[in-house]
């Protein structure tokens, strides 16, 4: 469904990415893994129209869509929450959402989304004519996500969905793209924490230094990789 | 003061708080999400004069050419964006202020090679020049007219904002422009959209602008380009209810003035006005009104 | 390893007492303290949104924090602005790297120890010394702007040394390197303390680099201390293998 | 080896100096043969200009903020010179209300020109500490506010101005030699400060606020200051020009104006002494070249109409084209070397 191919992505001067090739089929949840700085958040980015690839190519369901303007990116079915969430901050829960549904321009299905969106996240319901800033981390999480999927996506990219968020919090983050992923929603899935990743993804990637390090389906990579090593740093001692 | 002076007070600030509320709203329209402050602002009223005045042989009713010479400002506006202002976007705050003190300069100059330095008078429909008597009070009564249009306009644009789809990725864009356009809202559009507002709201002050004074030259849109930099900076140059409130705001310290202050004082009433701009910079750099 | 008791006397430290910094809507750091000795490489480390950045924000003067004190070398610095700051010793860098793009590389060096109050000759001589530390002398003419990466970095870690600081704070030095330039880094930046009797604090997510480089680490997670000592204590803690990890 | 590169470094600021100085001394050696009024008159407007450019410079250049309030400082500079330099009797016909002890005094040229530059830096240094700490839209917003603070009080203050009407009667100071001389020192001037530690300082905010304030760079200091020098090399201008028009309103010192010296640095290169120098040679020729031809059409009547403004549309469109495909201006921050 989308195929990542050698690319390559500088920030300025920095090298951020080196030659990066990754993919992700229908109804698969990949993760990304890998120390801060290593590149991930740059790959999501950069498939969804952010940033520009300086070389590779970048395939979805067939075409390239490599250096597209990230507001023809979400049209083509690729929708992303960014780690800030970037949720408008003076506009009510409803605006929000309803932005979320603008590529769609439908009421009557925008509509029968909003119910969805109010079935799988009941706080928002409670909250929908309230503004967007005065809702808790938690909470303004939930209507990222929400937001996101009121584009009716084909691939749903996370970015460290559980960052900032209550021990609690991180595990209800969990199930829920756990769901969204049994329920048949195809999913690139950013995280830090490793171990909650491994236990619902499919397959996933390991990134460091801008490159893909390892990958496999996520017993095979436990153990095969010192996972640990990547985050905390090999033993002094071991060597 | 009696009542007749008060009501005096009232109408005269509300009317011409009304015109400074609107030049002020387009103001910071384009502010709130280019961080542009555009200096060619009052050459878009500039150019809805001339476009009476090049109306004003044709034999079609005055509020068809009225609408004319709002569209004229519309396409000022929008064509400046598409030619001057895009293509600097990406460039320095200071870089988009340059472009745009040399875009003003330009039109100024155009006017002056392509029409003329003189005063080319503007036609007004009679109901322009009609009073009415109210309370004991001659009031004339387009600065009634200049209050309605104003407060229905203000609710048009508080609808637009609050239940249209564009309006509300207006505001959204100007609390975070890329994911707006990560929602799949053009940068364009939006963009393009505010500056037709900017262009609007300069075209509908330009027909009580010009009922006021009668004539347009090439240097008249200084005068209302410096009402919007007040009022804006009064009300908070990122929050939309603060430009309109700095309008009422700048409108009551100038009938004020004009009331108060003796003659040789009133001839120094801008420098006054302009050092009360640089005081609210620097004591409340946010304006009266905080943005949310 | 340095102790305190073999330092170099008069021993100084820059001294980070119950420090708590609040956003809106978020505490960013609770109650965090944290010594620096001169002569030692301190690592601060944490996942990300942890609030390492913040801390090194707070110290420098860009955030005023929401209680707590700050002393450097036995000065209060709390509260006070990141000019004056910096002219009592304390230089750092930035995650993102900010040269002055139109500058030169002398330039951009010279000026810091211009603006801790060096006379001219002496701020020349200083930015040269620092320049060669760096083993960057060669690109000193260059525009800033123009440099590879690699050399944004290192031009910026000379600025930071030109200041002659007593405390210094390296904000993701590596970020962005490859694995030889990150050795390469190492190399240069391990003798530093012990030879200008500074105190090194480091910031970073390449765990090799910091577990190699450091004498203390220090651990943050959700704006708190989860965790101090050395290297190999700290990763036996429960709870700074979770923060990483996860549960 | 650690001296080597000093002394190359001062070596090249001379041959930069050399470079920027030759074309101006052969403009003015060409100007003296040919002995033509009209050019010579160009010529000491080209100077005088870029003074004015490299005043502008000193602060908008280094710093990186837009100031209107420049050519308000060129009116203090102008209208203070002024009352220093011209004759008692002179005074009693042009501004007969001055208070009796200015209207006693006359000063030199000199002392006046500097008397009114030094006053434009004291008003300069009194209202501009505050505003130092603001950057882009406000910074640009109230430095247009203090020139219209100033614009007014010059058009207002008839008891020392003569009000909006020309003060006439000013003498001839400034000749083509006086002003080449002071164009020379002003080059230097603005090469010196931008090379000085203030100046450093000041560029290093420019290009990186937050980095430079914690290398201890006080940036509202440095600022001022360079603001100071800006106004006292403004106010310097505009007594340099006033006795040279020797008379004018203060109509002279507005929008106009404004744009015009703005437009050489912005075309020639704000961030460099040679951009300035470069921008004010190149926009004083196509102006005044275009001025020319403005009025050769409407003196030989060849339109039927009066052409004006064509010099200013051909220079805003110029200026929007800089910005938009060069935008550090035709010397892009660097220096002849």
């Amino acid at each position: 469904m989308l195929a990542l191919d050698n690319i390559h992505v500088n920030y300025g001067a920095i090298v951020a990415l080196r030659g990066v090739s990754l993919n992700v089929r229908e109804n698969e949840l990949v993760a990304l893994i890998g120390a801060n700085g290593a590149g991930k958040s740059t790959a999501l980015s950069t498939i969804a129209g952010v940033l520009k690839p300086a070389g590779g190519t970048i395939i979805f369901q067939g075409e390239s869509i490599a250096g597209l303007a990230p507001e023809k990116i979400i049209r083509r079915g690729i929708a992303m929450i960014p780690e800030t969430r970037e949720i408008f901050s003076g506009l009510t829960v409803m605006e929000n959402l309803l932005l979320g549904g603008y590529i769609r321009k439908d009421t009557v299905e925008f509509k029968r989304d909003l119910e969805r969106m109010i079935d799988l996240f009941p706080i928002l319901g409670e909250r929908l004519n309230q503004a967007a800033d005065t809702l808790s981390g938690g909470e303004q999480q939930q209507l990222a996500i929400a937001r996101a999927l009121m584009s009716h996506p084909k691939l749903l990219m996370l970015d460290e969905p559980s960052l900032g968020l209550a021990p609690t919090l991180v595990n209800h983050v969990f199930k829920l793209v756990a769901r969204l992923h049994a329920e048949g929603m195809t999913i690139l899935l950013v995280e830090q924490n490793v171990n909650q990743t491994l236990k619902i993804c499919d397959r996933v990637y390991l990134l460091k230094m801008g490159q893909v390090a390892a990958q496999g389906l996520p017993e095979n990579l436990r153990e095969h990789v010192d996972v640990e090593s990547v985050y905390l740093g090999d033993r002094i001692d071991a060597q | 003061m009696s009542f007749g002076s008060f009501l005096q007070f009232l109408i005269d600030t509300l009317s011409l708080g009304s015109l400074y509320a609107l030049m002020a709203l387009g103001m910071v329209i384009v502010y709130g999400i280019l961080r542009l402050v555009n200096f060619a602002y009052g050459e878009y009223i500039m150019v809805a004069g001339y476009t009476l005045f090049l109306l004003s042989q044709s034999p079609v009713p005055w509020l068809i050419m009225a609408l004319l010479s709002v569209l004229a400002a519309v396409g000022a506006s929008y064509l400046t964006e598409r030619v001057a202002f895009r293509p600097v976007r990406e460039q320095t705050v200071t870089a988009m202020l340059i472009t745009s003190f040399a875009v003003s300069t330009l039109y100024q100059n155009a006017a002056l090679l392509f029409i003329s330095p003189r005063a080319k008078l503007v036609p007004l429909p009679d109901i322009f020049s009609k009073s009415i008597v109210f309370a004991g009070l001659v009031v004339p009564l387009r600065n009634i007219l200049a209050i309605i249009v104003t407060f229905a306009l203000l609710g048009f644009f508080a609808l637009l904002l609050k239940r249209t789809i564009i309006g509300i990725a207006l505001r959204a864009a100007a609390d975070k422009f890329t994911m707006t356009r990560m929602l799949g809202i053009p940068a364009n559009l939006v963009i393009g959209a505010a500056f037709a507002i900017h262009g609007l709201l300069a075209g509908v002050v330009a027909l009580f602008w010009f009922g006021r004074i009668g004539s347009v030259t090439p240097g008249i849109g200084l005068a209302p380009l410096l009402v919007a930099f007040i009022a804006t900076v009064i009300g908070g140059m990122r929050s939309l209810l603060g430009a309109v409130v700095g309008g009422y705001v700048l409108a009551l310290i100038n009938v004020a003035f004009n009331n108060l202050l003796t003659q040789n004082f009133l001839e120094y009433r801008d420098a006054f006005t302009f050092s009360l701009v640089i005081l609210i910079l620097l004591l409340r750099p946010e304006g009266l009104v905080r943005a949310r | 390893m340095i102790s305190p008791a073999d330092g170099h006397t008069p021993l100084t430290a820059l001294v980070v007492q119950g420090i708590t910094m609040d956003f809106v809507g978020l505490r960013a750091l609770e109650n965090v303290n944290l010594t620096l000795r001169q002569g030692e490489i301190l690592g601060l480390i944490g996942p990300n949104g942890s609030g390492k950045t913040t801390m090194i924000n707070v110290i420098t003067g860009l955030l005023r924090p929401t209680a707590g004190r700050i002393q450097a070398d036995g000065a209060d610095i709390t509260g006070k602005p990141p000019h004056k700051i910096a002219q009592t010793g304390v230089a750092r860098t930035f995650q993102k790297v900010k040269l002055f793009r139109e500058l030169t590389v002398f330039e951009n060096v010279k000026v810091a120890a211009v603006s801790v109050g060096m006379p001219n000759r002496r701020a020349k001589e200083q930015a040269w010394v620092a320049l060669e530390e760096l083993g960057i002398e060669a690109w000193s003419g260059r525009i800033a702007g123009t440099l590879p990466y690699g050399h944004e970095r290192k031009v910026e870690v000379a600025r930071a040394l030109a200041m002659n600081p007593k405390f210094i704070l390296l904000d993701e030095p590596a970020a962005g390197m490859d694995e030889e330039e990150s050795a390469a880094l190492l190399q240069i930046l391990t003798p530093i303390p012990e030879k200008k009797n500074l105190g090194m604090l480091i910031v970073d997510h390449d765990m090799n680099l910091i577990m190699r480089l450091c004498n203390r680490l220090h651990v943050l997670n959700y704006g708190k201390t989860i965790g101090e000592g050395t290297p190999e204590e700290v990763r036996r803690i429960p709870e700074v293998v979770e923060a990483y990890l996860g549960s | 080896m650690k001296d080597k590169p000093a002394s190359t470094a001062t070596r090249s600021h001379i041959i930069t100096l050399l470079i920027l100085l030759l074309p101006l001394i052969i403009i003015a050696a060409v100007t003296k043969l040919i002995g033509n009024v009209l050019f010579e008159r160009v010529v000491i407007t080209l100077f005088i200009n870029l003074i004015l450019v490299l005043g502008l410079q000193a602060f908008m250049g280094n710093s990186g903020i837009l100031s209107f309030a420049h050519i308000g400082f060129m009116g203090i500079g102008a209208y203070a010179s002024v009352l220093f330099s011209m004759a008692p009797q002179m005074k009693k016909l042009a501004l007969p209300d001055l208070p009796l002890w200015l209207g006693h005094l006359q000063l030199p040229f000199l002392p006046s020109i500097l008397i009114g530059a030094i006053i434009a830096a004291l008003i300069a240094a009194v209202v501009s500490f505050p505003l130092m700490r603001l950057s882009d839209a406000s910074a640009v917003i109230t430095s247009f506010a203090l020139l219209v603070v100033i614009h007014t009080i010059l058009v207002h203050w008839k008891t020392v101005t003569n009000g909006p009407q020309t003060l006439f009667g000013v003498d001839r100071y400034t000749h083509l030699e006086t002003s080449m001389c002071w164009a020379f020192i002003f080059i230097a001037l603005a090469y010196w400060f931008k090379e000085s530690s203030i100046g450093l300082q000041l560029r290093a905010s420019r290009d990186e606020r937050e980095a430079a304030s914690t290398i201890g760079v006080n940036i509202i200091l440095v600022r001022w200051q360079g603001f100071i020098l800006s106004a006292f090399m403004a106010g310097l201008g505009g007594g340099l020009w006033a006795h040279f028009i020797t008379s004018f309103s203060p109509k002279a010192f507005w929008l106009k104006e404004t744009f015009v010296i703005l437009s050489m640095l912005v075309i020639g290169g704000p961030n460099s002494v040679s951009g300035a120098v470069v921008g004010a040679l190149l926009v004083t020729g196509a102006f005044e070249g275009l001025r020319g031809l403005e009025n050769q059409i409407n003196i030989a009547q060849i339109l039927p109409v009066q052409l004006i403004g064509l010099t200013e549309i051909v220079l805003s469109l110029t200026m929007i084209v800089i910005l938009i495909k060069r935008p550090l201006g035709i010397m892009g921050g660097r220096e002849f070397r």
